[in-house]
This record gives structure tokens, sequence and C-alpha cells, in this order.
């Protein structure tokens, strides 16, 4: 299977094109192989009592932050059908409803970016060496994240940026209400952009898929409506996290 | 394939035994690999000139590449091989016809006449043939055949056009030299409404 | 980039009933190709621009030829050749906007040659494109006429979207105008899709210019009686008068009532990727006189929301002149 | 004077084998062995090849071989190479492949690989020279005296330039006469444009195919060129063979407009390639590679100003012209240009600049009327502004710049041989009913307006110093060689018609060999230029008056008496005094093999060329020869003069054109063959009709790539492009310096038609001028609906 395609450009000489398609099939098998993988695990595996959602309500999530959370979830998920369905043959006007969501993420990311660097924790979503004992030792519980959801927003972050940063360039290369397209780029930059756009997409579908998966987990659904509603209960804190790392407020 | 596609209802018309024809020329040699099961026949029997020709005829073979190189009548000329000139110009069932721009496939039991075939058995030229004589129609002449062709047809169709009506009907007939006047002088004369 | 031009190896398949033909469509898939006219296939094939295995000829289906009376209306076969779609009387005497839109294609030969299916389908005639180079529309990732620099006087005024091909059908804006059916036949069976909805631009599909999937086939062009013999406009500006695609063409239909006009509908080709609707002109034209006033000013606002490109601005006083023109006959 | 055949209508002896597809093109030609030989041209506009990869090619079942660069000598920029390994042009034949059928080759040529090295390129003259322009070629950007060298401008005289004023950038070409500065301060109107004409493709109907092979140690092809005999010389000297050794066939030849008039590579390309392979090869050359390789018409971007008096005369012109020449050609254009004006206008004062720019485009090289037909297009426009300005009629500014047989010509203002060019004015003025028809100039008619124009062509029309040769055979036949191509004006045959004049024998009894080199044919003049009519009518004349001396010497020896005793008529020889005492032609034919000699080409003239002798050595006794080598005087340049008026409707809504009426007025000297004269006004016209509205060359200038490579891009006019019927007629007066009074016409019969119609769009606007060819639709949409033209200042390179 072929990773990237190539074509003549204007003077017939061999340039990328983009990625090969065939690998969207191949990430979303894999995505599916380990989701049932991870499903037959967890289903042989003794089934931990969840915690109680009664108690305290404490604050996980702000509002502002869960809006922005499910802004960019819905304009990635956008981006991903309106990039993907005409790929595999579903036909409408994709072009315009992608790049404004483009537009809206990329807005949404950098809003985040800043808002996380400078007023909020950026480190309680780092991955410190400590923390990759996580998994192995159960005593050791994780502050506010956990290392999967670390290493998710890892992942997304550098997806999402290269994503970004590459169809901010495309996007250039379109006409838009605000600017006919410019040519600055030559076939062969071309041809790269298009091969990381579509190798960022690709990634893209394989950890949205992982992130929806573990979000409607029955042990981790309480995150998900964290991200809703924006509280933990007191006992779903102290069955998940280390109160000595991370003490939230508690909602009056 | 397909169990309701028998090749019998693919193709119309009978193909006869096997006779081995010349097969080899200059844009396509014989020595192809077998027909797949539903592909038309290569050995075809078409019709040119009044006389039945049995040629061995690849699939994507055009109508003036088998006159020209396989049946020797290179008065259909090739000026484009795209449709823009005319110079290929033949007849089928008397309808002019871009003979590069046709497979010979289907021609299959339709008439075809080419340049050849349009003078009198005894050798005279065809009235149409005599006025492009008489009005020096033909200046290079390599659009000729294709315009005696076109001309031929309109009066089949129309014995007595206007010079618009033959206007329009040579339209298709490219002339780098800029003949088309005298092409036009020669309708009018073949069509007996000038002299 | 050599210049080709001898057709590659190439199977052929001359089935006679439509069943057979969307079976073999169907098992070719992609690389299957259908053949009508071949007005347009041979050259793709022959510069081979455009690739296939094998080549579906229709032309031996009777079932696609022939002109048929309707209630009202008439039924074109797929694969009845321009020719006689511009001798048939009764395609005179009801639509003579198609006849006429017919007599304006390309050149005798290639009206007695080509099909009207195969003038609907044919594909765009953008020069980089058809030079077999891997724009957008050849499934590549950019778009070489709407450049800096692109010599892209033939191109869109409307509708681009990375694309800015026209379509090259005088056929088309005639059967859009007169509100025409398509009917495809495909593997699940028949479908019948308007003319409008039957042209698709480059925001939609930048690959074909029809909703024709592989494995289908366009049989028959239905013309309801609605517009027979209403009054009627068409006009190609060309560069040449023989052999060429219009830089702007119009066709236009206009029912008339006591002098004013009660109902009208525009498409124009040329300008482009689809045959352009002008709803605003209907709206503008209804009610009115048909006379140069009211001409001048639906030509005023035929050209609403066009995007020229480096060499094309010309066709926007082209189109309002045009559109003028129709409404005064 | 009354003629026996001159001025008379004939069936040319090959007409009919047109007419039945019996004509036999190069390519109509097979032989046993043929193999089929394609090109793998350049995908860029200049590269240097860098590797050829040809493994998988030459690994194909079927494929005979390969000729690359390497095998063949190199060519000396900026002629163009038979093949090459530095591409100069999108379309430049880099290696060729043959094989047992087309299809292989082709499928072959798609597997070669080959890598090439992007070089620096340009699609546009003033690009090129602008500081630090790319140049095409690695030689440099201009071809000046026969060298390569680089010319840039500096920002400043590029700027200028393309602002329309004076030009001050380096011209390599210049020349001048009278005083340029007195001659534009007795101007009353002075009027300075810049200009640009699109140099398109000749396109003409056969592509050039060839096939050749080797046939005891010497070389046949069968190609299709314009002339015959004079190709023989250059193809040889191509093929590095004796011209002995060549055999050359061109029969027919489909076309050629000033593009096959010697040999050009691809003439030579088989003979090449059969001589590697030992087996003949044919090269058929398709429509895309004739736009490639088949020439293109040198494009202007210039600049000029002319003054006039008040009368109208022209006082003072300056010409400044930038040619483009593709990636190869000559560069006369300007000053043919340069010529054209100073003799049609016969300016007291001129000076004409002029620098030769090569472009990464098409090779270009002469074109029906290259730099007359061009400038015709641009300054008879203008001078109908400055007659609109002076309040004087158009067909009156004609008629006051008119030249007569007193006119001056070219930079040395030599003499012509006769020019009548008022008369041809007025006749054609007459005929058209110009004063009535003027009248309707501007008028509406709907959205349509009538435009009337008259236009002016030129081109010198006449050689001298070839040979003619006639031979009468034992059964009384007349073989008039004639060295002649065949290129569709018929002059092969109707120049023959001189020498059947002469020896005042009926036609009938006349055989024309021609377009074989084995056919024994003399040295001839090139096929172009306007000139056989006027050359070779000399040059048979001179044969015929050799061989009527020899006759009549025959006579005598045989008879008795002088030779100044006898006359001829009716294919006999015969004694004035006592007509019994006669020989038939037939008679003397075997009298002349008995005596030997220069009778029967034993022995021949010194002064005939090399290819004449070796005709006459090859025709040696078979039967009386006559030969000759034309020495007649010629006292100047010999004009080919017309004039064509046009009527037309301009649509204002559409920007579309209808030539209502068109008639073109020849002034050739005496009409030799009418029906072929009328066939080249038509022709020319139609050739003048595309240049002026229809015919383009377009290339993308951010990578090279040409738009236009087949005919419905091209535009060629159709038969509804052009007028419904088209008059023409000829001022039919002798110049008396060729013998049957006869000059040639093609040319201007173009020049003039191109001139007539732009000059009729012009009168259409109410005088508005493009300075441009072609004048296309777009171009008046645009200026009537008052939006600025899409093309960028003095840019060549529009739709």
């Amino acid at each position: 299977m072929e990773i990237v395609q190539h074509k003549n450009d204007i003077w017939g000489q061999e340039v990328l094109l983009g990625v090969s398609w065939d690998l969207l099939w191949l990430v979303v098998v894999a995505s599916f192989a380990v989701i049932i993988v991870h499903l037959l695990v967890m289903a042989l595996r003794k089934r931990a009592e969840q915690p109680a959602t009664e108690g305290t309500r404490l604050n996980r999530h702000a509002k502002s932050d869960r809006i922005f959370h499910w802004v960019m979830a819905i304009s990635t998920l956008v981006l991903l059908f309106t990039g993907i369905l005409p790929i595999i043959g579903v036909k409408f006007g994709w072009l315009t409803i992608h790049w404004i969501s483009g537009i809206v993420l990329t807005a949404s990311v950098l809003f985040h970016i800043v808002r996380a660097l400078f007023w909020q924790d950026p480190l309680s979503m780092w991955v410190a060496p400590k923390d990759l004992r996580e998994p192995f030792d159960s005593s050791q519980k994780p502050g506010k994240y956990s290392l999967a959801q670390k290493g998710m927003h890892l992942a997304m972050t550098l997806v999402v940026l290269v994503v970004i940063g590459s169809g901010l360039v495309m996007l250039s290369l379109i006409d838009t209400p605000f600017w006919t397209r410019g040519a600055w780029l030559g076939e062969g930059a071309l041809g790269w952009v298009f091969v990381l756009h579509g190798l960022s997409t690709l990634a893209l579908i394989a950890l949205s898929a992982l992130h929806i998966y573990f979000g409607v987990r029955p042990e981790k659904l309480f995150y998900t409506r964290s991200m809703i509603k924006g509280w933990i209960s007191e006992p779903e804190l102290e069955a998940h996290h280390d109160p000595a790392r991370w003490m939230p407020d508690k909602i009056v | 394939m397909n169990a309701r596609l028998s090749r019998r209802r693919f193709i119309k018309g009978v193909i006869a035994s096997s006779v081995a024809a010349a097969s080899t020329s200059a844009w396509y040699s014989a020595a192809q690999s077998d027909r797949p099961q539903g592909s038309v026949e290569r050995l075809l029997t078409i019709n040119v000139n009044g006389k039945k020709r049995r040629v061995d005829v690849l699939p994507q073979e055009t109508l003036a590449h088998t006159l020209r190189y396989k049946l020797g009548l290179t008065g259909t000329k090739l000026g484009c091989n795209r449709g823009e000139c005319g110079a290929c110009t033949v007849l089928v069932d008397d309808m002019t016809h871009y003979s590069c721009s046709m497979l010979t496939h289907s021609v299959r039991g339709r008439e075809v006449t080419t340049v050849e075939g349009v003078q009198a058995p005894n050798g005279d030229l065809h009235p149409v043939q005599q006025a492009f004589v008489d009005e020096l129609g033909p200046q290079c002449g390599y659009c000729t055949p294709g315009q005696v062709m076109a001309a031929v047809a309109l009066l089949k169709a129309n014995p007595k056009p206007t010079r618009d009506e033959a206007r329009i009907a040579m339209s298709g007939n490219l002339c780098r030299c800029g003949a088309y006047d005298h092409y036009l002088h020669a309708i009018m004369r073949a069509s007996g409404q000038r002299t | 980039m050599s210049a080709h031009d001898v057709m590659p190896d190439i199977e052929l398949y001359q089935p006679i009933t439509v069943e057979d033909a969307v079976a073999l469509a169907e098992r070719h898939g992609e690389n299957g190709w259908l053949l009508a006219g071949g007005q347009d296939t041979y050259g793709w094939l022959k510069d081979r621009a455009k690739h296939t295995s094998a080549m579906i000829d229709l032309n031996a289906i009777d079932a696609l030829k022939g002109i048929r009376e309707l209630a009202g209306g008439i039924e074109i076969g797929a694969l009845t050749s321009l020719t006689e779609i511009q001798n048939n009387s009764s395609v005179v005497a009801k639509f003579g906007l198609l006849a006429e839109a017919v007599a304006h294609v390309a050149s005798p030969q290639i009206r007695n040659m080509g099909t009207l299916g195969g003038n609907l389908v044919q594909d765009t005639r953008c020069w980089y494109y058809r030079r077999g180079l891997s724009c957008y529309r050849a499934g590549g990732n950019t778009c070489y006429a709407n450049t800096p620099e692109g010599m892209n006087r033939e191109h869109a005024i409307f509708g681009a979207s990375r694309c800015v091909a026209v379509t090259p059908s005088d056929t088309a804006p005639a059967l859009v105008a007169l509100e025409a059916q398509m009917v495809i036949v495909g593997p699940d069976g028949e479908r019948i899709v308007a003319a409008e909805d039957f042209f698709v631009g480059p925001n939609v599909d930048i690959r074909s210019m029809t909703t024709l999937e592989t494995g289908e086939v366009l049989t028959a062009v239905r013309i309801p009686g609605k517009w027979a013999t209403s009054e009627y406009y068409f006009e190609k500006v060309a560069d040449r008068n023989v052999w060429d695609f219009a830089l702007v063409s119009v066709a236009a239909v206009m029912k008339l009532n006591g002098g004013n006009i009660t109902d009208a509908r525009f498409a124009c080709g040329g300008v482009a990727c689809v045959p352009q609707r002008l709803p605003a002109v209907e709206r503008a034209v209804i009610g009115k006189p048909r006379n140069d006033e009211t001409g001048l000013a639906a030509g005023a606002i035929a050209s609403n929301g066009a995007v020229t490109l480096n060499y094309n601005h010309f066709k926007v006083p082209l189109i309002e002149n045009l559109v003028r023109r129709a409404v005064r006959g | 004077m009354t003629y026996r055949h001159i001025g008379k209508d004939f069936t040319p002896p090959d007409i009919v084998s047109k007419v039945t597809g019996k004509a036999k093109y190069s390519e109509d030609f097979q032989v046993d062995g043929m193999v089929y030989a394609r090109l793998l041209t350049s995908p860029m506009p200049h590269g240097k090849v860098k590797n050829i990869d040809l493994s998988e090619a030459l690994a194909m079942e079927g494929v005979i071989g390969v000729l690359t660069a390497d095998d063949v000598p190199p060519s000396q920029a900026p002629n163009p190479a038979i093949l090459t390994n530095e591409p100069v042009y999108v379309g430049d034949p880099i290696l060729a492949i043959a094989a047992v059928d087309e299809k292989t080759a082709e499928d072959a040529i798609s597997k070669v690989r080959v890598e090439l090295e992007p070089l620096p390129f340009t699609t546009s003259p003033t690009d090129s020279l602008r500081p630090g322009g790319p140049s095409a070629r690695t030689e440099g950007n201009v071809f000046i005296q026969r060298e390569m060298s680089q010319i840039n401008w500096s920002d400043e005289d590029l700027q200028r330039f393309l602002d329309g004023k004076e030009p001050t950038g380096e011209a390599p070409t210049e020349w001048s006469f009278g005083d340029l500065e007195a001659g534009f301060d007795n101007a009353t109107v002075v009027m300075e444009e810049s200009f640009v004409t699109t140099g398109y493709a000749h396109m003409c109907m056969e592509p050039r195919s060839v096939l050749s092979y080797w046939q005891n140690g010497k070389c046949h092809v069968y190609g299709s060129t314009q002339s015959q005999s004079f190709v023989v010389p250059s193809l040889a000297e191509q093929l590095g063979i004796e011209q002995k050794d060549l055999v050359y066939v061109s029969e027919f030849c489909g076309g050629g407009f000033g593009s096959k008039i010697a040999s050009y590579p691809v003439l030579a390309l088989p003979g090449y390639f059969s001589k590697k392979l030992a087996r003949p090869v044919m090269l058929r050359i398709t429509r895309e590679e004739e736009f490639y390789v088949g020439s293109a018409r040198v494009g202007f971007q210039g600049w000029i100003k002319a003054g006039f008096k008040a009368d109208g005369t022209v006082s003072a012109v300056d010409l400044y012209i930038v040619q483009d020449l593709g990636s190869q050609g000559t560069g006369g254009d300007a000053s043919s240009a340069g010529g054209a004006v100073s003799i049609l206008y016969q300016p007291d004062a001129m000076r004409l600049r002029a620098i030769p720019v090569l472009t990464n485009t098409t090779p270009r090289g002469a074109q029906r009327g290259p730099g007359q037909n061009q400038i015709a297009a641009i300054f008879e426009p203008m001078l109908d502004k400055a007659a609109r300005e002076l309040g004087i009629d158009p067909l009156e500014i004609r008629r006051v710049n008119a030249p007569d047989s007193s006119a001056r010509i070219n930079a040395n203002q030599g003499p012509v041989t006769s020019a009548y060019m008022v008369e041809a004015l007025d006749k054609g003025g007459e005929l058209f009913n110009w004063k009535e028809r003027k009248k309707r100039s501007g008028q509406r008619n709907g959205s349509k307006v009538t435009g009337i124009g008259v236009g002016q062509g030129y081109h010198s029309a006449g050689e001298s110093g070839f040979d003619g040769l006639v031979r009468i055979t034992p059964d009384g036949k007349i073989h008039l060689h004639s060295g002649v191509g065949n290129l569709g004006t018929y002059s092969y045959v109707s120049t023959t018609r001189a020498a059947a004049e002469v020896l005042n024998c009926s036609w009938e009894n006349c055989v024309v060999e021609h377009g074989n080199s084995a056919l024994h044919l003399p040295w001839s003049s090139y096929q172009a230029g306007s000139n056989t009519t006027f050359t070779h009518t000399r040059a048979n004349y001179m044969a015929a008056q050799d061989m009527l001396t020899k006759i009549k010497e025959i006579a005598a020896v045989t008879l008795g008496g002088a030779a100044d005793d006898y006359d001829v008529a009716d294919e006999r020889v015969f004694n004035t005094g006592d007509t019994t005492r006669s020989m038939s032609y037939a008679e003397v034919a075997r009298r002349s093999i008995e005596l030997g000699g220069r009778y029967s080409g034993a022995e021949m003239p010194d002064d005939i060329h090399q290819v004449t002798q070796r005709a006459v050595q090859g025709l040696a006794g078979s039967g009386l020869i006559g030969v000759a080598k034309d020495v007649l005087p010629v006292r100047g340049t010999v004009p080919g003069l017309a004039v064509a008026f046009a009527e037309i409707e301009l649509d204002l809504e559409t920007g579309k054109h209808e030539i209502i009426d068109y008639l073109a007025v020849a002034e050739c000297g005496t009409v030799v063959h009418p029906q072929g004269l009328a066939g080249q006004l038509c022709g020319g016209a139609v050739w003048g009709f595309g240049m002026a509205s229809l015919e383009r060359h377009v290339y993308d200038p951010q990578n090279g790539l040409p738009a236009n490579v087949g005919y419905y891009q091209c535009k060629p006019p159709t038969y509804l492009d052009v007028p419904r019927e088209i008059q023409t007629a000829a001022v039919d007066i002798a110049d008396p310096d060729n013998p049957m009074g006869a000059r040639g016409i093609g040319e201007p019969a173009m020049g003039c038609a191109t001139a007539a119609v732009l000059c009729a769009l012009s009168d259409a606007l109410g005088g508005h001028i493009f300075n441009r060819t072609p004048v296309t639709p777009d171009m008046i949409i645009n200026h009537l609906a008052k939006q600025p033209q899409s093309y960028a200042k003095l840019a060549m390179n529009t739709f």
C-alpha cells in the first residue's frame, strides 16, 4: 500500500500529490481494532465498582472551557466529515463549510492556547516523568488529568497544529470572500502540504475515534458529563484522582 | 462475466468463419492479445465503395486508419486526427463523417464511401470532381478529398443548394489555403447553377 | 508530455441492450468508458490524457435512439444524433430553442456523428485540463488556469470553486431552459433528474460535470410540454462560427400574454461549470413587455455576482448584452 | 499583347489526382520493411537533458531502435536541431523511437524516462530585455548578424517602450534615409502609436510527415516542401551527403505558407534514423507536433511615429520593432516591414530600428508576407486615423501616397521594375463603388454598424538568375522540366507556359516534369516570397529561347539556309520564305540526338547551377535540350502589390463582425493564370481575415506552455468566417522586366485583406484603432463597455 500519491507537475516531472487515501481504510480499521481489543479486555476484566455520582459536586471544567471544548469538537467533526465524505464519494458543496469550520477551529485553538498559557495552569496538562509510572502503579493517582488524558491532549495538540498549519496554507490557495487565491507555493511544496494535511487528518480520525470511544465508556462517562455539566462528584474525585495533587472547588 | 451477457446478445450481425486477413499496418500490428470475452470480434467485413472488404480490425482502430493503412485508400487524409479539419471526411450511409473520429467497428453493416469511390465505373469524374477541376478548386489539395466528399453528400441531399446552404454544409471542412470561394463556385457549377 | 496521437490498446464492447450496457459499465467501473458519438472521447484517448481499458459503445442500442412524442412534450434518446434532432419536425415545431442550439454545435460532421447525450456529458475545454495536466479536475491539487498570469479568457465568471472551467455544451443551456429531465439508468434501476440538477459545479464535484455515477447510463432526455411553442431566443458568441465553443451563450424561453412576459427561463453557457440559470433576470422580466427597455434592465442584472479572472471580464458586458437581446427578441 | 497560353486558364496536370485522392503526399507512401517513428518532445520550455533512461522502452516487444541528439549533428544556435539535449521550447524534439507500428512506438515513448534540469525561460521579448531578464537560450537572447548575443535594456528604456514613448533601448538593426527631423517638421499631423502583432502558427493542412530509406548509397526522402530543387542542397547538407546522393520527392505539398521553403530539421530525421536502423523509416507528424515544429510568424512589439502633410502625403516615418523570434528565427521581418512602408507610402524620410529577441516559444520563420503583412495591419488603420484628422477620404490618402513606376524602396531608395498602385486603387474604387459605399460608413442597423475599409499589401515579388530546362523528345512531346515546388499555387506549371508560349506549341503536347529530383529538374528559386511567377517565367522563357535557337539551327543545318530564315508554329519549324521546307518538333528532336553536343545535352552552358547540370547530364541524348540561366536584366525591386476593399457589419453587442463584401485587386503585371491569381487573392484574403481577427498564439508566461496546439484553438478561418463571395480583379499592366510582363502576388494578397478588415473595424468604431492583431470580440466588447482591456501594455501573448 502506498503512503503517498504522486502526480506529474506542469512540466511532467514527478511530485507529491498527497496521502494515499487507501490509508483512510487502514486507519479506520486500525482504530476499530484497538477499540474492539479494548472492549474485549475490559469485558474480561472484573468490573470495578463505579464511584457514586452523589455527594458534593466539584468543579472540573469552567463553563468557558466547556464551550471551547465543544466548539473545537464540533468544528473538528465538521472538518473531518466535510473533508472525508467527498473522498469516499458523497458529493456535496463541502469546501465552504470546511474552510469556515477550519477558521472556527483555528480561532478556538488560538484562544485556547493563549488562555491556557497565560490564564491557566499549562503544567496541569503537561506530561511529567513521574506521570509515566501511573499505569504501573495503582497507588499513584493523577492530579487533574490522567496520563491518558494528557497523552491524548498532547497528541491532539500536535496533530491539530499540523492540520491547522497545512490547512491555513491551503486556505491561502483558494478563493474566499476575503482574498483571491495565491500562487506562492511551488507544486512540489504544495504536495508536501497536502501530505501533511492528509497524514494529520488520518491521525485526527484515529484520535477522535479513541477520544469518543473513551468518552462514552461507562467508567469514563463521568468525564464526559463533566465536560457537559462541569462537575464531578467527590467520590469520583477520590476514586480517580489524588486530591493532594488536585483539589477542585466545590460548587455551591 | 455476467451470465446474462452472452456474446450473441452483444453483437449484431453474424461473424463468419475466420479468414486470415492482412493485419499489419502503420499504427497497429496484428500481434495483439486475444480478445477478452464479450469484446468485439477482430475480423470484420466492411462495405467500402460498394465492395465488401474483410479486415482484421483492432477494437480502438479508427476508420481513417483502416482505410488508409489497411485498405490502401490514401485519398482519405489525416489533417488533425481530432475531428477539427475535415480532411478525412468520408460518407457513411451518405452522411459525412470524420473517419478519424469513428471506430471501424461502428461501420459494420453500413456503406462507406471514400473519395476513391465517387468516380463513375468508366472512370469519368463525378460532377463534383469535374467542377472542382473546372473551377480550379484545390490549391495544395490536401483538404480536397474531404471537400469533395462533403460536396457529394450535399448534392445528394440537396441537388440545388443555395450558396449559403452550401457554405453551411461545407463548413466542417477546413481549407488552410483559403480556397473556399472556388469550392463553392464548383458546387454551384456541379449543381448546374453556374456556368 | 509528448504529442500522443494513437489510442493504446482498449477493449471494445458493443452491447445491444441498455441492461447489458449498464452491466458492463458496472463491471468495468472506473476503467470503463461509455462511448456515444465519440467526438469528445477519441481526443482524450489519443492524447493519452485519459485512459480506459474498456470502451462500451452504446451505438448499437436502438432503444437509445430516436425522438418520441410524449404528452405535450418529447423524449429524445440519448444516442440520437444532433443532425436528427436539428432536422426533426417535432423538435423544430415545438422546441425551436433546442433545434437552434443543436445547429450551433461544432461542425456538420460532428453533428452527424455526435449525439445529444454525448453533447451533454462532454468534458470541459479548459486548455490546461485538456493538456492532461494534474489539475483539480484531473485529481490533482491545484488549478493552473486561475493563477496570477493564467490564460483564462475562456473560463468561468460564476460558480468557480478552485476549478474555473466552464460547460462547453450548446445544448445544455437550452435543455435547462426547457426544464428537461434526464433519464438515467443504473445498476439500481432508473432515476430521473432535472436538467438543472444533472449538471454539477466544482463545489460539489470537481472531477465530474454531471451527476452520472460510474455504471450509470444517460438513456434519454425528456422535454415536458410546458414550454412547447413558447417564444425563445438562442445565441452563441464564439470566436469562430464553426468548430468553436461558446465564449458566452444564452438560451431563453418566454411565455407572453397580452404583450407581457408571464413566465421565463434563462440559462447561459460558457460562464460557469454548469449552465447558469439567471433567476434574478427571470423575476425581473415577468410582467414586463418583451422589448429593449425590459431587456436593458434585465441585462444589467444578468452579471450580478460575477467574479472575473485575468482575461475574462469581457464576459460581463457580453452576458448583459446577450440577455438584453434575448429579452428584446 | 495577345498570348496563346499566358493569361489563359488551363487544367494543371496534377489537379485531377487531387480531386480523386490519387495524389500522393509524403505520408501516403508505403515501402516494404517500413518502420514507424514517433517523437519524444520536451515538456518544459527550456531545460537540459541530464539523463535518458531507455531501458524499459527498448525492452518492449516491437521496438526497433532509438535516435537521440547524439546520433545527429548538432545545430548552431539559434537554428533548430533535428534532436536536442537542450530543448528550448515545449515540443522541441528530444528523441525518436521506431517500432513495428505507431502504437508500440508511442507506448515506448511513454516508457522513456527523461531527466530534465529546468533552465530560465521566457515567453515575451520585453521580459527577456529587462535588466537581468531570462534568456531563451544559454547562448544569449538576441540573434544579430548571424550570431547569438545578449542584450538587456535598462529599466528606464523598457519602461519608455512599454509606455509608448519613443524607444531608447538598444536596437542593433538600424537604417534610415532622408531627413527625419525635417520630415516631422513638415508634417501637419504626427501620429505616434505603440503596436503588437501576434506571431501565429502556419498550421498547414498537411503535417510534415517524412519517409526515408537508403538504396544503392542514395538517400531517398519523401517530404513535404514548398520548393523542389531548392530543397536539395540544404537537405543534402543536413544529411551530410552529396547532392547527387539524394533523391528528393515532393510531388505534392499540403500547404507551406513560408514554413517549408527549404529543408527543415524533421525532414532530415528519418534519413539519419533509417541509416542507423537500416530500414525505411516513416515519421508521421501529428497536428500537435506540426504546431511545435511547423513554424510560426514572427511577432512584433513596436512603436511607430508618422508625419503627414496637409494633403495626406507621408513626410516621415520612424519605426521601431521588437521582434519575437520564438526559439529560432532570422528576424528579417522587421526590415521587410520597413521596406513595405518605404514603398507603399513613399515617405520623404524614414528610419527603422529593430531588435530580434528569442523566446522559448515555437520556432518562427517566414509566414506569408513576413513583416510586410504585420505592418500593413498596423500602418493602414493608422493611415485612416490620419486621414480622419486631415479630413481626407481613406482612398484618397492612399492615392496621394501610392507608388508608381518611379517609386523608391528600402533603405537605399532603389528603383522598382514598375508599379501601378493608383491604377489599382482606382480600379478597386470603381468596382467596389467606393464613393457610394463610403456613405454607409457608420450606418446603424439595430445593434450592427457598417464599416468600410480599404487596405494595401506589398511584397517583393521576383528574383532572377535561376535556370530553365525544356526538352523535346523524339515522340514530339515537349517536356517542361520544372524545379518549382507544388505548393498549391500551380506556379510549377503556370510558369512553364512561358516556354510553351515561346515554342508556340499546343498545351496538349506538353508534359510537365516536376516533383521528384530523379526526373531531372533544373535549379529553381525558393517557392516563397511571391517570386516564382516572375522568376520562373523568365527562366522558362530563357530555356525556351535557347531551344528555339537550337530548333532553328537544326532546321538550318538539316534543311539549308540560315537559322534566321526559320520560324515555328504548330510544333513545326519552317522556312519563312518556303513553308514547305519544314520539320516537325519530333524530327528536330531526333536530329538533335544525331547532332549531339549542346543540342542533345552532351554539352551545356557553364553558368548553370550544378543541380541543373546533373539534370542535363541525366537527360543527355534523350532529345533536344533547351537550357539556360536567367540572365535577363532586372532594373530594381520587383513589387507585388494588392489593394483590398471590405464592407463589414460589426455587432456592437457581441463584438463579432461579418464581412459583407470583399474585393481584392492585384497589381502584379500581366495575369499569367487567371484562376490561379483568383485563388491567390481569395486564399490571401482568408489568411488576412485570420490574421486580422482570429488567429492566435497563446502561451502561459508562468510555465511556457502553449494553449493552442490544435486547430480549434488556433482558429484559422472556416467557410463561415469569410464572406459569402469574394470578388477579385487585376490591373493587368505588363512589367517591363519580365518577358511575359508578370510579377508575383501571393503575399500582398493577404496583407491588403488584413488591413482592409482592420480599417473597416476601425471605421465601424468611429475611428478607434486597436494597434494590434488579432482584434477579437472580447477586445471590441471591452472597448465598447469602456472597460480596460485584459492584456497588459504591449503584451504579445494574448488570446
